[in-house]
């Protein structure tokens, strides 16, 4: 086992770090693009979850596995619809601020 | 011990640059230290001997989505342009609300006993995967595999309806 | 496997098939004859309503993985006719110039997000439901952001496609957790496994928190208005009614299947969260001039009010929320389609814009008057019914103090849906709203939202059509 | 039994003539429209006659009652295994006596307004509202069952909100009927609670299962409690919330006064015969739930009531808009009604109140309609409310002036009209079983008969007040309505009440209680002299009066002092210390915290505006820590 010696709870640690390191990024950067990387970083821990829960509890199927994989597939449309939305705005409004995307409200 | 070992610098990877990408000035660092991120995940899954996993993390996620993701920055940003700072009032609050939430979550996660499954373990193999990815019985993926090809297809025409150039009929207008 | 098996999915291969043939048949239309897509569009979408209408066996395929069931095609049967209405309606803004190159997309998306919700209604595991919820709304941010030279819409696109990330992500988190903590995503053995530890309240929490962002809970509504203003108006119709509709739908089946042991914890949340929602997006319906962004906190509110029904966790509650929810989609699309009407005709989305309407444009004028009566809850149209009806159900598990909490709420919506039509009949204005005449399609779905205003609730087949196919707690 | 399902046809017509009216109206002249709505209500007023002929005089009372019928039943919908829901036709005493309240009030205001509302832009729209309003009041009181009866209950609210809109061009007519429509729908959300905790307990919406005697309201009267009272006291004082909103009690009354701005005929329509009297109905609808199952939610009934009463009679004496003199009068007697309903017992004799209510809103329909359509031929004449306008109208509108009169006279409770009677059988109800308010009652007579005979003296004696064309009698399709109420004031009064309309069904005698019914009338004359002594002449007495002390010594020492000092007491003192505070209380306080509701919910939604940034950060913001705060809340404060 390439595992020994680590036990699941670190592996639920870094993940849930990184999962609020995500949403720290997407509260504060005020680059669209940026705030989509975060996105990107609350994913991946989640997958990391998925894929240690598979691994160390209920290795007899793959349900974590693949959802890791469905979750990544999903990613990259996610990633592509918004981008070319982010083009957009860039077009639109000069600017990828999300500051300045605020002409609707209250 | 070897393994201890590789997991905590995959881990440090991982923590270190995340914080990184949150914080950079520079959009497209930001990406570049995201790309470390997502590689030492790749890591990870390796050390946990999800092989295909891993190779689908780097090429899907590091070599598809990054690559997409620079792309749009160097189309819309300069390259030395550095990114404004939140507010501190803004910084503070977000920094308050998401170390309270990670507390509180680590506290629950901590706290419960998780206890494995005493199963035959099936070994995530390439052969296993592809076997189970046609699979239509129970813990086959053959659905889900279908239904995110839709996804994927309807993702692409959105993308293209939204960031396709106008043409110059409507220019005009 | 068989062919009996995969006609089980009829729903989802039939749209999927319709999906596909637009796009071949786009390809081969040229210029100005794209514009023939919507009827053919149309009347090919139009068939495929009928079939799933037509008798259907029950049954589980892909190993569990998707299950129907008549509930099921119930709820599917009222997103396909609540979306026929939204391409009717759609037609007139379609055939814009500016639309032209993208015609056959709009189908092709919307259709998408309809498969994902039938996919997601028919969900029997986890995974199947996130597919679901996402084919569900990454189209439809591509769709909000559809009009290019508004920055408005891009605003929309972009509004949605982030916020709607995060939730899922929170979302995704939630469901790792219920993996870690039952060894499953199949509904069935997580229900099986369930305990009521802190991480497993948490973990529903985060799940829960995903759903209400969907159907526009407070406090996670934050983005609706925005979205909904800045959206084409037909989009923002489709948004309101088939999509929330359908996340209301998964909500309460996966409530009552998959969480049934904690009954007790998910009717607090509920309680807490009905509460919120009826009570803020009555304060902010109040104070809004844009039409849009006007019933987009009226529907906040009114997505309070299912929470009535599902609270219930009865066969009752069931009943009476797939009832609202039929109600509502005619109700609320009716008032859309005027607004939409409006909109194509004239580009005029304000409530000033409205004044003296009654003058130009009586028959509008009258269907806007129907619709804001029927969202305000007054007899003997639809909403009247739907309203009593989940406010019976929650009294009868004496949850008085909440059904009080509704009705003062439906008193207060009262007063801001008086405001349009006091706008219509009662304020002067100079140059009103020109007298128009909408074209065959846009009456069309005009005349069948208002004929479902007015019957649905009179028509007592309909109410206990849904409860012969609604349960309870599984 | 006698089939009875014609009555059916009894709301189906009006509801028929509105159809056709609203689809087609505007393709006719609009008096076409005025004369097919009249022609659709004389026939529904004549099956109604047919029917209460039948079920009185012919049928008459079976084994020594009167059956509740079901004469139309089927069941609507199945709500729940045991719930369902029907719709139908409902015939018992009440209800026949209500189908010939509404129908003939209805008809004659349909006679009226062809002259009235004459010329009117939007003729035709008003003869469809007209019908719409006697269609759902209609279905109201024949309703079977509760929810059916809530349902016609709001489309009287709707129907109304229409009608007093009527003038939408003014927004005092605007303001006051959106203010009608949200107000009693304020209330009715008592209503409709209510109806849920009934149905709910006894598992039934039917009126028939509910009052019946081993139904099971009242033989499960235990149930959960709340606050020392049960359930099913509860969910009758939140019925009563329903009543007391479209009855006008005290507080829910404000909208009453306001909705004066409706067209005349309006009024006389909605605010003297039928709608206000609604509230009315529904508590003896479920009289037998209250006697028996909750007596104190029956006094609620009665003190709200009482207190109603009085208040609204005091008011009335300070008000100078006619209609508003009305409004108020309304109320009062109203309030009447419900004190009687207060004091009344269950079965036979015990139930006198009831009868006397009943009798009471029946003989009040045809009063008060006759004084709101006099009112309007008054209005119609001199083209002001204001009785400041008015005066010496008496040698202008003979016919007028004389039905008016007999209105003042019978809601005075002058005998042998027919205020009178019923007037007297509810001081009599009320002096059996509760002193104090038989003292409120007895008061509020005297107050009637001052306000109702100061109201005409204004009108019709006092000087010529200076007219821009002479006022002149209305025409005949407008005082033949005046002449037939007032034939009906008269002598309503003599109609057997006692062996018609009883809490149980049951015929009883009832006596004329001399104790009562000669103070009642002395009281009454009084009011009416000292009226006669103020307001007769163009005196400047009460002026004169006004001024000061030193009046007051002048005037002591003339033979008139008796008078005078009273008059003092009255002018200086009970109006300008009780009557215009009371007035401005009700202006100010009671209407303004309707106002404040409304200003704080204005206010709150300014200030959670910022919620709604359009930044999407702060979006996410609170959608972050609203998970976190619920994970708190729920995992570890809320732990079960």
């Amino acid at each position: 086992m390439m595992t020994e010696g680590i036990p699941l709870e670190y592996f639920l640690i870094v993940s849930t770090l990184m999962f609020f390191i995500g949403i720290f990024g997407f509260l504060t950067r005020k680059n669209l693009i940026t705030m989509l990387m975060s996105i990107e970083l609350i994913l991946n821990s989640v997958n990391i979850n998925f894929v240690a829960f598979n691994s160390y509890l209920y290795p007899h199927q793959m349900q974590g596995q693949f959802y890791s994989l469905i979750i990544i597939a999903v990613a990259a449309a996610e990633a592509a619809v918004a981008i070319a939305i982010i083009i957009n705005i860039y077009r639109n409004f000069r600017s990828i601020e999300t500051d300045k995307v605020d002409e609707m409200k209250y | 011990m070897n393994n201890q070992v590789m997991f905590f610098l995959l881990s440090a990877i991982i923590l270190i640059f995340s914080v990184l990408t949150v914080t950079t000035r520079r959009v497209l660092r930001a990406a570049v230290y995201l790309l470390f991120v997502l590689v030492a995940t790749a890591g990870i899954y390796f050390q946990l001997q999800y092989n295909f996993l891993a190779a689908v993390q780097l090429t899907v996620y590091a070599g598809g989505i990054v690559v997409l993701i620079i792309f749009s920055i160097l189309l819309t940003s300069h390259i030395s342009e550095r990114a404004p700072r939140a507010s501190a009032a803004k910084a503070a609050l977000s920094a308050l609300a998401t170390v309270a939430g990670a507390i509180l979550v680590l506290l629950t996660v901590l706290q419960f006993n998780f206890t494995p499954a005493r199963l035959e373990k099936v070994e995530p193999t390439v052969t296993n995967v592809g076997r189970a990815l046609v699979s239509y019985k129970e813990y086959g993926y053959a659905l889900p595999f279908e239904a995110i090809s839709i996804l994927l297809l309807a993702a692409m025409i959105g993308a293209i309806v939204v960031a396709k150039k106008e043409s110059n009929q409507e220019k005009q207008k | 496997m068989t062919f009996q098996d995969i006609l089980l999915m009829r729903h989802e291969l039939l749209l999927s098939v319709l999906m596909l043939l637009i796009l071949i048949i786009d390809l081969m239309l040229k210029g100005e004859s794209r514009k023939s897509l919507i009827p053919v569009s149309l009347t090919l979408f139009l068939g495929v309503v009928i079939i799933g209408f037509l008798p259907a066996s029950e049954g589980s395929i892909f190993g569990g993985m998707y299950k129907t069931n008549g509930t099921t095609l119930l709820m599917k049967n009222i997103l396909n006719i609540a979306t026929l209405i939204v391409f009717l309606q759609s037609a007139a803004w379609l055939k814009k110039e500016e639309n032209n190159q993208k015609l056959a997309e709009f189908f092709i998306l919307i259709l998408s997000t309809l498969i994902g919700m039938n996919l997601m209604i028919s969900s029997g595991d986890f995974l199947m439901f996130y597919i679901g919820l996402e084919t569900a709304t990454i189209p439809l941010a591509a769709l909000a952001a559809y009009t290019h030279h508004q920055t408005k819409s891009a605003e929309a696109g972009i509004k949605l496609i982030l916020s709607s990330a995060l939730s899922s992500g929170i979302l995704l988190y939630g469901i790792s957790m219920i993996y870690g903590t039952t060894g499953s995503v199949y509904f069935t053995e997580v229900a099986a496994k369930w305990s009521n530890e802190p991480l497993n309240i948490m973990a529903f929490i985060f799940f829960f928190s995903g759903m209400a962002f969907k159907i526009s809970l407070v406090p996670f509504h934050l983005w609706t208005a925005d979205v909904y203003e800045g959206a084409p108006v037909n989009v923002t119709s489709y948004l309101s009614v088939v999509s929330k509709g359908s996340a209301a739908f998964v909500l309460m089946t996966v409530l009552y299947t998959v969480f049934p042991a904690m009954v007790e914890h998910w009717q607090t949340v509920l309680y807490v969260i009905a509460v919120l929602t009826m009570t803020i997006g009555n304060l902010f319906a109040l104070r809004q001039k844009n039409m849009k962004r006007f019933l987009a906190f009226s529907s906040i509110a009114q997505a309070g009010f299912i929470l009535l029904g599902i609270i219930g966790a009865s066969q009752l509650g069931m009943t009476t929320t797939i009832f609202f929810v039929l109600t509502y989609v005619f109700t609320n699309l009716a008032a859309f389609g005027v607004v939409s009407a409006i909109s194509n005709e004239t580009g005029k989305e304000n409530m000033d814009d409205y004044n003296g309407l009654y003058q130009t444009n009586p028959k509008l004028s009258l269907l806007l008057m129907l619709a804001l009566f029927s969202l305000a809850g007054i007899p003997p149209v639809a909403g009247f019914f739907g309203k009593f009806f989940l406010f019976a159900s929650a009294a009868s598990q004496s949850f008085y103090w909440l059904v009080f909490i509704a009705v003062v709420n439906a008193t207060i919506s009262l007063y801001y849906y008086l405001l349009p039509v006091k706008a219509i009949f009662i304020n002067k204005n100079e140059n009103p709203i020109p007298s128009f005449k909408s074209d065959v399609y846009t009456r069309t779905g005009l005349i069948i939202a208002a004929l479902g205003t007015l019957l649905i609730g009179l028509l007592s087949i309909s109410y206990e059509y849904i409860a012969s196919l609604s349960y309870g707690l599984q | 039994m006698t089939n009875y399902s014609y009555t059916l046809f009894i709301p189906l017509i009006p509801l028929a003539m509105f159809l056709l009216i609203g689809l087609t109206g505007h393709k006719f002249k609009p008096i076409v429209s005025g004369y097919a709505g009249t022609l659709g209500l004389t026939v529904a007023a004549f099956l109604s006659y047919i029917t209460a002929i039948r079920y009185f005089f012919i049928e008459g009372a079976v084994d020594g009652t009167y059956p509740m019928i079901k004469a139309v039943s089927t069941v609507w919908l199945r709500f729940t295994d045991t719930l369902h829901i029907d719709l139908g036709v409902l015939i018992d005493p009440i209800s026949v006596m209500m189908l010939v309240v509404i129908t003939t009030v209805s008809l004659m205001v349909h006679l009226y307004s062809l002259g009235y509302m004459k010329g009117e832009r939007g003729f035709a729209r008003f003869y469809a509202f007209l019908s719409l309003f006697s269609f759902s009041m209609l279905g109201l009181v024949l309703a079977t069952n509760i929810f059916q009866m809530y349902i016609f209950w709001e489309l009287v609210g709707v129907s109304s909100f229409l009608l007093i809109g009527f003038y939408y061009e003014k927004p005092s007519a605007v303001a006051a009927s959106k203010k009608a429509f949200i107000v009693t729908r304020f209330a009715d959300l008592g209503f409709l609670i209510g109806i849920l905790m009934l149905s709910f307990t006894t598992d039934t919406f039917d009126f028939k299962t509910l009052t019946s005697l081993d139904g099971p309201i009242i033989t499960s009267t235990a149930g959960a409690s709340f606050m020392g009272l049960s359930v099913i006291t509860w969910s009758l004082i939140f019925i009563f919330i329903g009543g007391a909103g479209k009855s006008a009690m005290f507080p829910l009354h404000i909208w009453l006064p306001d909705a004066m701005e409706g067209p005349t005929p309006v009024s006389a329509l909605i605010h003297a015969a039928t709608m206000v009297v609604a509230g009315v109905y529904l508590v003896a609808r479920l009289f037998p739930a209250y006697a028996i199952a909750a007596p104190d939610a029956l006094h609620v009934v009665g003190y709200v009531g009482g207190f109603t009463s009085l208040f609204a009679a005091v008011i009335a004496i300070t008000q100078i808009d006619i209609k508003r003199v009305l409004a108020f009068s309304t109320m009062s007697q109203i309030g009447y009604m419900m004190m009687s309903l207060g004091v009344s017992g269950y079965g036979d004799h015990e139930g006198l109140g009831y009868m006397a209510s009943m009798f009471h809103l029946f003989t009040h329909a045809m009063f008060k309609a006759l004084l709101f359509l006099g009112a309007g031929a008054i209005i119609h004449a001199v083209h002001s409310n204001n009785m400041t306008d008015m005066g010496g109208l008496r040698k202008y509108m003979p016919i007028t002036h004389i039905t008016f009169l007999i209105a003042c006279l019978t809601i005075a409770g002058i005998p042998p009209l027919s205020g009178f009677w019923s007037k007297d059988e509810i001081l009599a109800a009320a002096l059996h079983h509760n002193p104090i308010l038989f003292g409120i009652g007895f008061g509020v007579a005297g107050l009637t008969a001052f306000y109702m005979f100061r109201l005409y003296y204004n009108i019709f004696w006092g000087t010529d007040r200076h007219y821009h064309h002479t006022p002149h009698e209305a025409p005949a399709i407008m005082t033949f309505p005046l002449l037939f109420l007032a034939v009906a004031s008269v002598f309503s009064g003599f109609l057997p009440f006692s062996h018609m309309v009883t809490s149980d069904g049951k015929p009883f005698e009832a006596h004329t209680d001399m104790l009562v019914a000669i103070p009642s009338v002395v009281i009454a004359l009084i009011g009416i002299t000292f009226a006669t002594i103020m307001y007769k002449k163009p005196s400047t007495i009460p002026d004169r009066l006004a001024g000061s002390i030193k009046g007051l010594y002048k005037a002591s020492l003339n033979k008139f002092w008796f008078d005078e000092i009273y008059l003092f007491v009255t002018k200086r003192v009970i109006f300008a210390y009780i009557s215009r505070p009371i007035a401005w209380f009700d202006r100010h306080v009671v209407d303004a915290t309707m106002n404040l509701v409304g200003w704080t919910v204005t206010t709150a939604s300014n200030k959670i505006k910022g919620l709604q940034s359009g930044q999407l950060q702060q979006y996410a913001m609170v959608f972050v820590s609203s998970v976190v705060i619920l994970v708190l809340l729920f995992v570890y404060l809320i732990s079960k």
